[in-house]
């Protein structure tokens, strides 16, 4: 368990340090002169005019942009390593408390859109395999490759429209109580809800042709017990692999879904971190989000462990 | 006593090349108390056979005819019923011990199910008959090894795992499909051994399938000779091993190391396209006319044997 | 048994998901409004007892509470005041300075308004004067540039110097801008101010930086009365314009702006709903990459491709009448030092066919394109995605352009990185968001986009720059508008340094109930006034 | 089972990949045909046709420009055929070149390749995408290399897990007792073998690809206009979404349908390559 708990830290400081870098020097290479970019949204607040020369001065002495790239980048990655993740150029404030701040509204929608997936494909992808070529089975196939098929944003808009504009069930927009969460979740979670119930169908049907399920059923096991204790847990071990890059992709998803329900997380805020080249920020949420999906990572290989012996404690 | 009839069973396979005739109007007899060897070439039905008997074939396969066991037809029973047979009436011990063993549960648990379903059990009760049932199967301290999982197994102790699992409802019937199949010899004979002492102590019957004649003649009473799909030839093991009946035995036996390794000519046919007349006529030596036209049925050739050969018509 | 029933419970589910998605396909052909009068008479009620609370939705960002940051929405939001402001017929309008006057040798005197009092009771001195706005310069040098203030002197309690570092005859205009607002120094030990004090009409209450949230109460002790709303709520950062929409047809929100393009003519007949469009003093127009080199060098292909726009039609069809034709120069109507005699440039594609070949573009090859010395007439189009109607427009110019005989691609891209493209040959940049009232006087704008040292696409002509020194110096207001119409004349109907296209019109979308919303156009985008009440 | 081995009619048999089959037919046969069945000039425009419903004359109507909506689709569906398939042989032969190296000749070079992949992936692609994209410029190129840039990994991953079993069978061996070259073992006897899954992946994937360049679309970043392509389409009908519905609804309803008919086909593949799909009961 040590040897994994260090293998991440390690992998985790390379990738930190991997994506970090390449964002940087990216967005430095965006077209344009970044202090220019920062003086208008510092200055004027709108980006269809253009800010004087001693204010484009001003921001480059202030932000150190006259050094070169990598000294600047090496003083980022030494300041963030003492805890200093610097300070946002829109807003003055620290960017570890800008972060902060959005935290709870991100994690609770990428954690509640995960959970629904997970509700939602788990069983969909067990009944599927089940009843493999019945009309249940096509119904729930068809589904969930409609589901991938969705873009989200599209799904989202939609189901603003269905759920909160027609049937008035829903708030359209806005973080708050349960019921605002509901739409943001679901658009979120749909697209990950059908590649997991597609992937639990599959990886069931694979398990079911195994050798031991025919053992299990020579037992004199009823067909719900076969499943339930010989299959299940043999489904679950390609599955939480994949559950754990749709947790990536979630928070990847962040990004438009947070834009279109006015949800104030990070992904709105490295949407408007990006266009204003508010660069700390920008690190900031790479690092964050890299972070989350390290640790998410942590997780699935650990219940992978946990669920398939043959991994990790074979050692003692 | 007969303890299970098979008449008339056919296996049918249906697949995108055509019809797999696995198992075809096979008719067979397992008494009380006895093991039944049936032997042949790799692919030739023996293990549909045994699955035909559990019914643990997959969907697309057709299974008709008629198995008699204690009263009941198997293939007419409902799901319910076959359950209560599976494992406590007839158990199987499958080949590959390693991919037929759930690699995420422990051997334990494995074994104590049996307990819980036929028996009504407890989990703890039916761990503590799951470790005795280790222990008659010779793994050594069953309590510890007994919460470890497959893949920590040797292959030779797996086999006596999933013995042990076969076993532990006192079945009527074994069902042994090659249960010394990659194993080491000297494992195998433990193995061999292992189930002879077990078997009889239990008073149970055994159809044990293997194309290896060897065993076969180490632990059957009787034996029972498969070719594409059909019995050729029943009859007592001591019988078979002196003066085998139909060509295709004296081949078998004839290739034996003991017997100078004299080869079979010719390939085993395919169950798809089953030849005319006797199956085994083109590879036979003493195939007649009659042999190319003719399908030939089981003759009686004395001392409850039984062969399909024209020879003895 | 079990098994059976959670299927039928997943496929019922799923199958109420798909039959709404089919109800919303049906609802989406029915321009009638769903009836969503119940949520208003409930919200309605209870405001009416209790609180008159005025909730808005609003697209962007706030991304700060210190009025030295964010000073143009505080002053928008009526928390804080400039020393002067600015009325909706572009009058200056006295604030917190009664009067002004020009000193000698660059100095402007104000004479503060002497009941005028920050939120916390205390009266504004000088001293607040000059603290405030040194703080907001120090904070934002681009105010201290535009603002073009040398020095602050308190003259006395009620009376402030503003020393300019050249002779400015502008400086009062620059007093109304947002960013100049009158604060109270309350900073932090960061440095930075959480609880904006002003002058205005509403007091912040909160800003929740969580939610993006801001907070406003009435100002009971207001100097000309207190306002009739209770409260106001700001719900900032709601960019998708389907969600503000939705929100203010729901009840959700009161008041939002800009809804979707096709929007329009659904909104207006909603029973529920108050649409206003009104001017907004921005404009849409094509601007030339460099006037100084070829093709646009000559003034006959510039003023081809003026003639070549069919303002109408973009007006009609692509703006869907949120604008009005502009005769070619971007000031508003009713700006009062407008030039409203300008020729202009009406549609007329033989006159523009006429120019560019005097100018020597003909097409000799046949394919449609024109060309002069060996160099086919094939240029770029940029423009950016923030604002919706650019790209449509700047297809719709791309295709009008063509019948010309100059052909164009379109390149859609942010803002900042079609500033590198300004030397490719032949660029133009389609625009929108052309201000002219961000600073309420007309050097704002002239300068910026017509003199020598401050244009960005080297338009270069003495006569205008004379004119435009003449109109920094001089202090006799006619006088001074009329060097200012002189040089629209010049830039429009001689020049033709830039195509101008059409005036903005704003859209605001308030729930019926809300009442007394009067539209500034001088404000971006749209800035609320103490009168408004909800019924 | 060998990538030989999938035959059209098993293809045809399954009604879901026929389905597949058929819907992918017709869209390649309209992109292919794009100039000749489209029934006006998509990027025409007629300022006085706009907005106008679907009619018989503009049987999905017009946009905001008064062009021809279905001649727009019929060429959008040209562009992201187009597109995807330079994305998909790209990403599909460079991920598989890398996967069949690095499983191939494993120690360093697998453990160097396999983090670089880990690093890639634990990126969320679409930010990485606007990042990209943000630098270069939107522009359907720009488009091709962000989609690529990490597109291959997923092929890479899978053609390594191939390769790492089929250089443990027999024949491989052989093959290196014979004297073949490594490079010759690897294009020879690895990749034929390889190719089964890949060729799953590659349907599935564009799929894939084909949503994404959509996404990329709709946030602008994509092809620009006035190129026809479902995504930016739906991105310039997003102002228009409820009063004008058939601007959105006609091309979100073909990326979906497209992307479902890949989807159908890859599973088909899958389950044909997976002979023992039936399961005991």
């Amino acid at each position: 368990m040590l040897e994994i708990i260090l293998k991440r830290i390690g992998m985790f400081i390379l990738v930190v340090i991997a994506s970090t870098a390449l964002v940087f020097f990216m967005l430095h290479s965006l077209p344009g002169e970044s202090a220019e970019v920062m003086a208008k949204y510092i200055f004027l607040g709108n980006v269809e005019l253009t800010p004087s020369n001693e204010a484009i001065d001003i921001i480059k002495e202030k932000y150190d942009l006259e050094k070169p790239l990598f000294s600047q980048y090496v003083t980022w990655v030494w300041n963030a390593i003492h805890g200093n993740m610097g300070t946002s150029y829109q807003t003055n404030s620290p960017v570890t408390e800008e972060i902060l701040i959005r935290l709870p509204a991100t994690i609770t929608l990428a954690f509640v859109s995960i959970l629904l997936s997970l509700l939602i494909g788990i069983p969909a992808g067990i009944i599927a395999a089940v009843k493999q070529n019945s009309f249940t089975d096509y119904f729930c196939s068809t589904i969930s490759v409609l589901g991938i098929s969705i873009p989200s944003f599209w799904l989202a808009i939609l189901l603003i429209y269905v759920f909160s504009y027609t049937l008035g069930l829903t708030p359209t927009m806005g973080y708050g109580d349960f019921k605002s969460l509901i739409l943001p979740a679901v658009s979120l979670g749909t697209p990950a809800s059908a590649v997991i119930a597609r992937l639990m169908r599959s990886s069931m049907l694979e398990v079911m042709r195994q050798d031991y399920i025919r053992t299990a059923i020579g037992k004199g096991l009823s067909y719900r017990m076969v499943i339930l204790r010989h299959a299940l847990k043999n489904t679950f071990i390609p599955v939480i692999t994949i559950i754990g890059l749709e947790f990536g992709h979630l928070l990847g998803g962040t990004v438009i879904i947070e834009t279109i329900f006015a949800w104030p997380g990070i992904g709105r805020l490295l949407i408007t971190s990006i266009t204003a080249r508010d660069i700390p920020v920008i690190q900031g949420c790479i690092v964050f989000i890299t972070i989350t999906y390290l640790v998410i990572n942590f997780i699935t290989d650990i219940s992978y462990s946990y669920l398939d012996p043959r991994i990790g404690r074979s050692k003692h | 006593m007969t303890l299970l009839s098979i008449r008339n069973l056919k296996s049918y396979f249906v697949t995108r090349d055509g019809v797999v005739k696995a198992v075809n109007q096979v008719s067979l007899d397992i008494f009380e108390n006895e093991t039944l060897g049936l032997v042949g070439e790799s692919g030739c039905g023996k293990t549909v056979l045994a699955l035909s008997i559990l019914r643990l074939l997959s969907e697309n396969t057709v299974v008709e005819g008629k198995i008699s066991f204690k009263g009941n037809d198997l293939l007419r029973l409902n799901e319910e019923g076959m359950r209560d047979i599976r494992g406590k009436e007839i158990a199987q011990i499958f080949q590959n011990p390693l991919s037929s063993l759930n690699p995420v549960l422990t051997i334990g648990l494995q074994v104590s199910e049996p307990f819980m379903l036929h028996r009504g059990m407890k989990l703890s009760d039916a761990w503590q008959s799951a470790i005795s049932m280790l222990r008659a199967a010779k793994i050594p301290s069953p309590a510890e090894r007994g919460k470890e999982y497959p893949h920590q197994f040797s292959g030779g102790m797996r086999q006596r795992a999933m013995i042990s699992m076969g076993l532990a409802c006192n079945p009527a019937l074994i069902l042994a499909d090659e249960p010394t199949k990659g194993l080491d010899v000297t494992i195998q004979s433990q193995i061999i051994e292992l189930m002879r002492e077990l078997v009889k102590d239990r008073k149970a019957s055994m159809l044990l399938i293997t194309h290896d004649l060897a065993v076969a003649a180490e632990l059957c009473d009787r034996i029972a000779v498969m070719y594409s799909g059909e019995i050729v030839e029943v009859s007592e093991i001591k019988d078979f091993l002196s003066n085998p009946g139909h060509p295709y035995c004296r081949g078998l036996l004839r290739s034996l190391p003991l017997n100078g390794m004299e080869p079979i000519p010719g390939n085993s046919p395919s169950l798809i396209d089953v030849p005319e007349g006797c199956r085994f006529h083109p590879r036979c030596k003493y195939a007649m006319e009659r042999c190319r036209n003719e399908h030939p049925e089981m003759y009686e050739v004395g001392n409850g044997r039984k062969t399909r050969c024209f020879l003895y018509a | 048994m079990k098994k059976i029933n959670f299927t039928g419970v997943f496929v019922i589910l799923i199958l109420a998901v798909l039959i709404s998605c089919v109800a919303f396909s049906g609802c989406t052909e029915s321009p009638d409004a769903p009836d969503t009068s119940e949520n208003n008479v409930e919200k309605g009620n209870s405001d009416k007892n209790t609180q008159q609370e005025l909730i808005i939705g609003h697209p962007w960002n706030l991304k700060s509470v210190d009025p030295g940051l964010s000073g143009s929405n505080l002053n928008n939001f009526r928390v804080s005041e400039g020393l002067i402001s600015i009325s909706p017929d572009y009058k200056l309008l006295p604030t917190i300075a009664d009067s002004w006057e020009y000193v000698e040798n660059s100095t402007w005197r104000f004479y503060l308004n002497k009941n005028v009092e920050f939120h916390d009771g205390s009266k504004v001195t000088a001293n607040d004067v000059k603290t405030a706005l040194d703080r907001s310069m120090k904070l934002n040098p681009e105010l201290q540039g535009r603002l073009n203030i040398k020095e602050l002197k308190v003259v006395d309690d009620s009376t402030v110097d503003i020393i300019t570092n050249t002779v400015d005859a502008s400086l009062p205009g620059k007093m109304a801008y947002g960013a100049a607002g009158i604060y109270k120094n309350n900073e932090g030990p960061e440095g930075t101010i959480s609880t904006p004090i002003g002058t205005g009409p509403f007091k912040f209450v909160s800003y929740d930086k969580a939610t993006d949230t801001l907070k406003l109460a009435k100002n009971e002790n207001y100097r000309d009365g207190a306002p009739k709303l209770d409260s106001v709520v700001i719900i900032f950062g709601i960019g998708e314009p389907n969600t503000r929409e939705m929100a203010v047809e729901k009840g959700e929100i009161d008041f939002t702006t800009e809804p979707t393009l096709g929007s329009t003519k659904r909104l207006e007949s909603d029973k529920n709903l108050n649409v206003i469009i009104h001017p907004l003093c921005q404009g849409y127009k094509l601007k030339f990459g460099d006037v100084s080199k070829a093709p646009y060098d000559d003034v006959r292909v510039r003023k081809a491709i003026a003639y070549a726009i069919d303002r109408q039609k973009i007006v009609d069809n692509i703006l869907l009448g949120r604008a009005i034709v502009s005769n070619g120069i971007g000031i508003t109507p009713g700006i009062e030092w407008r030039n409203n005699n300008l020729t202009g440039y009406a549609y007329d594609v033989q006159k523009a066919k006429g120019l560019l070949e005097e100018a020597g573009w003909k097409d000799t090859d046949g394919d449609g394109i024109v060309d002069k010395e060996g160099q086919k007439f094939k240029i770029t189009l940029y423009t950016w995605p923030q604002r919706p109607a650019l790209p449509p427009l700047a297809q719709a110019t791309q295709s009008m352009l063509k019948d010309i005989g100059i052909d164009s691609e379109v390149r859609i891209m942010e803002w900042d990185a079609i500033s590198d493209r300004k030397n490719e040959w032949g660029m133009i940049t389609v625009a929108g968001g052309d201000a002219c009232m961000m600073i309420p006087d007309p050097s704002y704008y002239i300068e910026g986009n017509f003199y020598s040292e401050k244009n960005d696409y080297n338009y270069r002509n003495p006569n205008v720059d004379a004119l435009i020194m003449k109109g920094r110096t001089i202090f006799d207001k006619e006088e001074r508008y009329d060097a200012y119409r002189e040089v629209q004349r010049i830039v429009c109907d001689e020049d033709c340094a830039q195509v101008h296209i059409a005036y903005h019109y704003h859209m605001v979308v308030t729930d019926k109930n809300v009442k007394n919303y009067i539209p500034n156009p001088a404000h971006h985008d749209y800035s609320i006034n103490k009168d408004m009440y909800i019924e | 089972m060998r990538f030989r081995d999938i035959r059209l009619d098993d293809l045809l048999r399954n009604k879901a990949s026929f389905l597949g089959l058929v819907i992918i037919g017709i869209l390649a046969f309209t992109a292919i045909a794009a100039d000749f069945i489209a029934p006006y000039d998509p990027n025409k425009i007629e300022l006085d046709e706009k907005l106008k419903p679907p009619s018989s004359e503009h049987i999905f109507g017009t946009d905001q420009l008064g062009r021809d909506q279905l001649s727009r689709v019929i060429h959008g569906t040209q562009t992201t055929f187009k597109l995807s398939l330079i994305i998909v042989t790209i990403t599909a032969s460079f991920g598989v070149f890398i996967g069949i190296t690095a499983g191939y000749f494993g120690g360093f070079i697998d453990e160097i390749l396999m983090r670089l992949i880990d690093v890639l992936l634990a990126f969320p692609s679409i930010i990485l995408a606007l990042v990209i994209i943000g630098s270069l410029g939107p522009g359907i190129l720009n488009t091709v290399i962000a989609i690529s840039l990490v597109g291959w990994l997923y092929y890479a991953r899978v053609a390594r897990a191939s390769t790492l079993s089929i250089k443990e069978k027999e024949y491989i061996e052989g093959a290196r007792a014979m004297g073949c070259s490594e490079m010759y073992i690897c294009t020879h006897y690895i990749l034929p073998n390889c190719l089964p899954p890949i060729i799953v992946l590659v349907t599935l994937n564009m799929g894939g690809v084909i949503l994404t360049i959509a996404s990329l679309g709709f946030l602008g970043l994509g092809a620009q206009p006035p190129t026809p392509e479902w995504g930016t389409m739906l991105n310039e009908g997003r102002e228009f979404l409820r009063d004008c519905p058939w601007l959105s609804v006609v091309p979100g309803a073909l990326i979906m349908i497209s992307v479902l008919a890949f989807n159908f086909i890859g599973d088909g593949l899958r389950d044909i390559l997976d002979p023992r799909q039936q399961v005991i009961k």
